[in-house]
């Protein structure tokens, strides 16, 4: 894995709490945009930035020349970036049919791209990819050589919008990353955090620099008591408020579309127009879809309720007990989109005030 | 080992429509040129002069069905083919011709039936009265989802439709929702399919791909009377092209 | 840069005979056309594979043949539905793909000197199959086998030769139940699980593995308990949708568990505290 | 076919729609010929009451699927003109690019692909054989270009999506509009080719009849607005079109029939270029000169040429308003109602369309009106089939058959619309 481990090193870890000056370089605000053309050009990197699109909604579009003006640094985007690592819609195999056999294709596509503006929610986000896609019972392929040719400059956020909540998973603080963006006034104070840096870096642009990373970032409103959060949905999995929140759903599977650590995927097989040949894609599912969950003898999550439950239960408990980090990494995008207001933060807490079996 | 499967047989037929749908085919371009390879076309009262009924493989059928004509051609088709496919929001959920059975009252009986030669009382879709295979959707049908289609059939694959909601591909398409902006979407509650393409261009989806049976009409009929839609715009709304008689999502 | 090979990629395999079972289940008996590959793939019963009809799809199907048939593995698929249906119009010299093994299987290294009660309803016998297979082997090692199975009618019966040469083995007491009985039916009907109730099995010192439909396997998990079986003493193989079937996909998860990866055998206790009723 | 004959044709294909033909001959005349449309009714007019103008357009869009664009178009005028909006120029002119590419498309499909087969003996394009594949492929591709642009436009090739009233819900980005010009210019020569080869087939042609033709004229050869123009010289404004129809029922047919002063007339390219030929752009007006091509003209065949000449024609005038157009994006403009009627008229690809909408003060429609092509033609198809037929006596019946169904053929009828706008009063026997 080329992912530098030193992030996860304790001794590191320490260093980089602990220490108020770290090492880094400064970047002029005016240099920005110059810097991410270097990088495509130079350095021969596709560069994956946050824009406002054509419809004008916010998400991570390829540079060029038509969007650079449309670059978006207020806030998180309101699509995050996950296809780049799991796209909508990515062929699997091509399968081609010799004689009486098949020959089998490997997609293997994939090139060396930056993805900049990433906040710290979607750094962590990426790591919660990474634990399913990277190391749980093996890994997958498609996930990993595009895991492997992206690096990723962070970007601090210096005010949280109103359904953000992630300093209740203390995804507040970036980890995982390569560069990060400290905000400072004109300019950037730019931290390094992995040993791939050294293809980041530009010597035009990046100015040694005395200043700090302090953090100005505002305290997020919303707020969500995430101890034993696990444990108390694993308790509460009849509690009433299920049936609640679920007669508001829409079942338009939104949230885990725009969630930026949703994964689950379906693969399907389609024959080339006029030949034997064909091939195997995989696309977005959705625990939201009763689709999801079809057998021969039935359907098992039929009623809304049991479906939203999976949605929050995966997100606040399941993963967690998988894995030791929760799912959800606190960046609102899921309350941002639902049509029907239906919030994890506000079903959770409801739990929280009013659990069954609170004895 | 596998039998040569030789080229599958096709008609088209259109009852009471706009034939888009049948027009939509040609939008395939070359590879409906390429598609003949695999595909014969035996019927097709636009492409073909002679137009003798035989055995088919799959029957692509448009248009709804508004009187006993209609109705006797398509048990006719249902008859000598093998699958009937439903193509387009008329055939499928009534759409546009069904607006009448929408119709107040008062408007409804004034209307001139002896037009029709043989009217029905209502304008239907064609699963109310024969069996249909399967049910291509959209108003006009996506060629795309087409020509799927006609491939999974010609290989022997039963598509299915999928229960899954506008809004998905919407989000794909990375469109802002317009129910967030207080426009009414039907987008939660019809058929994916389209690629969103109305909200795509910022126009709110008006469910010609027909109501999903997972929906939840009492929440979204709720919003959008928050949005302060008066009683007869929900139902213009949720009646442009879900106008069967049977089914029309709680109009 | 370093390319990993996929974990999703199908190996090749021939078809190298098909018996038909029933009017809806086939056996197909496989081959993987890499002999190396042939030679390395081990598996305990109760795992299953990923097998691929290119076009169509792919689908987890239970192996169902013995671990100790080394040149070949069977499946017995039931057509259900696109992909099955598909599978059933295949022949002899066809090429499918296959994936695995996969899964956690059924522990028998645990079972040594103890009774085993095998319950299986309609098509899950396919991987119960694979264990009887495996226990009668080396049926010294273990101490009294039984065998309940239910299908729906008598046609419908699986496997009906393997059943009548252990119905004449000492120590192996098979008891098989249909739902609807036709006239020349000799033996047991009604559900299968009414005969938990009906027959004498030790409790102490006995498992049962069940796999079939979720619906016999709680009724049947409710009797066994009530006859005094601990969680620990019970092992059922459940199905869920599955598309990839290394716990990515993400479609048979149920709570903590994926059944690809953590199951598709559990044991009573991890039963106990996951939730298969959903609703 | 004998001079006593009495015929009649089923269902007559390669035409979009349903309809039949009925003769009777005696003694070499034609007693009775009635041209049936026999659709059944889908009383569009009624749809429309109780719905908002907002709806209007995207109801109306799906009167037919070889015209959509024009019934949309045409709908939104009615309407705009009801509430007294006036649409932006860049609106303006992005829906006459929509119109001109309706006209390409429709043209396209209905010479190559229903009219071409008459021409070279064979029963459908489906049964061309290699050689002729490539007008196959011509056809696809002049509609692709029209399409691509279309879907640029309006999302969606049939049944756009964002022609709204009020303008645009998106407008189309400036890159992708530049994309369609070039898909434009390289159908150029083909559009040439196909006036060449249009005009060979109608060159021997000596069946004529005069009549009256009626088309929009004004600046430019106008497709989305101008005065109604009759060859008889009468001249009026767009609002007056109604009052100089005579709407009236024939009992064989589900559609009405019309006239326009009491007299029967035709609309359609033919008419078109009879009345506006001067304002053809200037290779149009050069490819007729080279091709032999006489206007005005009075032979319906000759309405095959002159859908080809305008496929130039649109070809043309899109390039050049594609040239001139740099999108700045607008927003929907939200019009509030007031009662009011408003009419509609713009020219199809077969000829004058009229749709008319009084709207009340809740916007909803209170009453609508809607005239198509294919109903004014009705008449002259009859009256021209009575002089026609004649000339066809001792033919083989087939061939006599085939020659009368490429004259109806010529005229492009389309059924779908032609049935849905009338009040038939049966004669209840
Ligand atoms: C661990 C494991 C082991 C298994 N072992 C075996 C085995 O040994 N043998 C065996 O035969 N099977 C086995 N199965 C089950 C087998 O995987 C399924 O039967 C198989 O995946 C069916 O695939 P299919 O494409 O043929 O069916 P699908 O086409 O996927 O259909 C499956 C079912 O869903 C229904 N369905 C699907 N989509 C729709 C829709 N849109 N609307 C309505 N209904 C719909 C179908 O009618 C059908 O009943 C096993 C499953 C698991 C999880
Ligand atoms: S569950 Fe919601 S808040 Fe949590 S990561 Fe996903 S989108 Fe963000
Ligand atoms: S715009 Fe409509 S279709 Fe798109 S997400 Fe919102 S509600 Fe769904
Ligand atoms: S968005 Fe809705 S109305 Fe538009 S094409 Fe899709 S299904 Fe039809």
């Amino acid at each position: 894995m080329n992912i530098f481990q030193a992030s996860n090193c304790p001794a590191w870890k320490f260093l980089n709490d602990f220490c108020v000056i770290v090492l880094g370089y400064f970047l002029k605000k005016k240099n920005l945009l110059p810097y991410l053309e270097f990088l495509q050009e130079e350095n021969g990197l596709q560069a994956i930035v946050p824009v406002v699109n054509s419809n004008g909604a916010t998400c991570f579009e390829e540079l060029s020349k038509e969007n650079s003006e449309n670059l978006f640094l207020d806030s998180k985007a309101f699509f995050s970036a996950k296809k780049f690592f799991l796209p909508n819609r990515e062929r699997e195999f091509l399968f081609e049919k010799k004689a009486a056999s098949f020959e089998i294709h490997e997609t293997i596509k994939h090139r060396h791209k930056v993805l900049f503006g990433l906040r710290s929610c979607d750094l962590h986000a990426l790591n919660a990819l990474d634990k399913v896609f990277l190391d749980f019972y093996g890994y997958d392929s498609l996930y990993r050589n595009k895991r492997n040719t992206v690096l990723t400059i962070g970007l601090e956020c210096l005010k949280p919008e109103k359904n953000c909540f992630c300093e209740s998973f203390g995804t507040s603080k970036p980890d995982f990353f390569d560069l990060f963006f400290w905000e400072k006034k004109d300019g950037f104070f730019v931290e390094i955090g992995s040993p791939e840096w050294e293809k980041l870096y530009c010597k035009k642009f990046f100015e040694k620099t005395r200043e700090n990373r302090n953090s100005q970032k505002e305290n997020c409103s919303l707020k969500l008591e995430t101890k034993n959060i696990a444990e108390l949905l694993e308790k509460n999995f009849e509690n009433p408020v299920w049936e609640k929140e679920s007669e508001k759903c829409l079942s338009c599977s939104s949230c885990t579309q725009i969630c930026p650590t949703c994964y689950c995927f379906a693969i399907e097989d389609f024959f080339i127009p006029g030949t034997e040949d064909s091939e195997r894609y995989r696309e977005w599912d959705s625990c939201q879809l009763q689709q999801f969950t079809r057998i021969n003898a039935g359907i098992f999550r039929q009623s809304r309720k049991s479906r939203l439950r999976q949605f929050v239960m995966h997100k606040l408990s399941f993963f967690r007990q998988q894995h030791n980090v929760h799912l959800c990494v606190g960046c609102g995008r899921c309350i941002d989109a639902c049509p029907a207001k239906i919030s994890l933060v506000e079903i959770a807490s409801q739990i929280q005030k009013n659990p069954i079996g609170a004895d | 080992m596998k039998k040569n499967i030789g080229k599958t047989r096709i008609g088209f037929f259109s009852l009471s429509c706009c034939e888009g749908c049948e027009l939509a085919v040609l939008e395939l371009n070359r590879d409906f040129v390429n598609a003949l390879g695999f595909v014969e076309i035996l019927e097709s009262r636009i492409l073909r002069e002679k137009n003798p009924e035989q055995e088919l493989g799959i029957a692509f059928v448009e248009g709804s069905i508004v009187g006993k004509d209609d109705l006797e051609k398509i048990q006719k088709i249902r008859q000598r083919s093998k699958f009937l496919v439903a193509m387009g929001a008329c055939a499928t959920i009534a759409g546009i011709p069904g607006i009448r059975n929408s119709l107040p009252e008062k408007t409804k009986s004034a209307l001139p039936l002896h037009a029709v030669k043989k009217p029905l009382a209502a304008v239907h879709r064609l699963s109310d009265f024969v069996k249909v295979d399967f049910e291509l959707q959209g108003c006009a049908i996506n060629e795309k989802e087409f020509l799927k289609i006609l491939v999974q059939l010609h290989h022997g694959f039963f598509p299915r439709l999928e229960e899954v909601p506008v809004c998905k591909e919407c989000k794909e398409k990375e469109n802002p929702c317009l129910l967030l902006k207080g426009i009414a979407c039907l987008g939660p509650v019809t058929y994916a399919g389209c690629d969103a393409l109305c909200p795509g261009v910022k126009a709110q989806c008006i469910g010609c791909r027909g109501f999903t049976k997972d929906a939840n009409f009492a929440s979204l009929k709720s919003m959008f009377k928050e949005f302060g839609l008066k009683g007869n715009e929900i139902k213009n709304l949720f009646t442009y092209f879900n106008n069967n008689p049977f089914e029309k999502g709680g109009f | 840069m370093h390319q990993f090979e996929s974990p999703l990629k199908p190996e090749l395999a021939e078809i190298i005979r098909v018996k038909e079972e029933t009017p809806f289940l086939k056996t197909f008996t496989v081959r993987f056309l890499d002999k190396k590959k042939q030679k390395q793939f081990s598996f305990i019963p109760g795992k299953f594979v990923m097998a691929s009809v290119f076009g169509f799809g792919e689908m987890p199907i239970s192996i169902s043949s013995s671990p100790y048939q080394k040149d070949s593995l069977q499946l017995t698929v039931n057509a259900v539905g696109n992909i099955s249906r598909q599978m059933h119009l295949l022949g002899k010299g066809s090429v499918v793909g296959l994936r695995g093994p996969f899964g956690r299987g059924y522990p028998i290294q645990k079972f040594r000197k103890k009774n085993i009660i095998f319950f299986s309803g309609g098509c899950g016998m396919a991987s119960m199959r694979s264990a009887v297979y495996a226990v009668n082997a080396k049926k010294e090692l273990f101490g009294k086998l039984f065998l309940f199975h239910g299908c729906k009618s008598p046609q419908e019966l699986l496997f009906a030769e393997d059943i009548a040469k252990w119905e004449k083995e000492q120590n192996f007491n098979v008891f098989v139940s249909v739902d609807k009985p036709t006239p020349d039916w000799k033996g047991n009907s009604g559900f299968v699980t009414d005969l938990i109730d009906k027959v004498d099995f030790p409790v102490e010192n006995t498992f049962v593995l069940m796999c079939g439909p979720q619906a016999m396997m709680n009724i049947a998990i409710e009797k066994f308990r009530k006859h005094g079986f601990k969680p620990e003493q019970i092992f059922a193989s459940l199905e869920r949708l599955m598309h990839c079937g290394i716990g990515k996909c993400g479609h048979c998860n149920i709570g903590k568990e994926y059944v690809c990866v953590h199951g598709p055998v559990f044991s009573g206790s991890e039963l106990e505290k996951m939730h298969l009723r959903e609703g | 076919m004998h001079s006593d004959e009495h015929f009649s044709l089923e269902n007559i294909t390669k035409i979009e729609g349903h309809a039949s033909l009925e003769v009777q001959l005696k003694s070499g005349i034609v007693e009775k010929c009635e041209f049936r449309i026999q659709e059944n009714h889908r009383f569009f007019e009624d749809l429309a009451i109780g719905k908002s103008f907002e709806e209007i357009p995207l109801i109306m869009s799906r009167i037919c699927g070889f015209c959509c664009s024009s019934h949309l178009n045409t709908a939104i005028e009615a309407c705009e003109k009801a509430l007294g909006f006036e649409a932006s120029e860049q609106t303006l002119l992005l829906r006459e690019l929509a119109i001109n590419m309706e006209f390409l498309k429709s043209h396209a499909l209905h010479l190559y692909l229903l009219v071409l087969p008459d021409f070279l003996g064979k029963e459908s394009v489906l049964n061309f054989d290699k050689k002729e594949h490539q007008y196959i492929h011509d056809a696809l591709d002049f509609k692709k270009t029209a399409t691509d642009t279309l879907n640029v436009l309006g999302a969606r090739a049939y049944h756009t999506v964002n022609f709204r009233v009020g303008g645009f819900s998106k407008f189309p980005e400036q890159g992708q509009l530049d994309s369609c010009m070039k898909g434009l210019e390289k159908m150029r020569s083909k559009a040439f080719q196909a006036i060449e080869l249009f005009s060979k087939f109608v060159s021997g042609q000596i069946f004529e009849r005069k009549t009256n033709y009626v088309g929009l004229v004004g600046q430019g050869y106008c497709l989305l607005c101008g005065s109604i123009q009759c060859s008889d010289g009468t001249v009026i404004p767009e609002e007056n079109f109604l009052s100089h129809l005579e709407e009236f029922v024939v009992p064989y047919s589900s559609a009405k029939s019309a006239k326009f002063d009491g007299k029967e007339f035709v609309v359609g390219a033919l008419a078109r270029i009879n009345l506006n030929g001067k304002e053809l752009c200037s290779d149009a007006k050069k490819a007729i000169k080279d091709s032999n091509l006489k206007f005005p003209n009075f032979s319906p065949f000759y309405n095959n040429p002159s859908q080809a000449v305008e496929m130039l024609q649109t070809i043309d005038s899109s390039i050049k308003i594609l040239n001139e157009i740099k999108i700045r994006q607008e927003p929907l403009q939200k019009i509030s109602p007031r009662e009011k009627t408003g009419t509609g008229v713009t020219e199809a690809p077969r000829g004058v369309l009229y749709h008319s909408y009084s709207i009340g003060s809740d916007g909803l429609i209170k009453k609508s009106r809607i005239v198509v092509p294919t109903q004014q033609n009705s008449k002259s198809i009859e009256s021209d089939l009575r002089d026609f037929i004649p000339s066809l006596l001792g033919l083989q019946k087939e061939k006599a058959g085939l020659e009368i169904e490429k004259l109806i053929r010529a005229y492009d009828p389309c059924i779908s619309c032609a049935t849905h706008f009338l009040k038939v009063k049966w004669r209840k026997s």
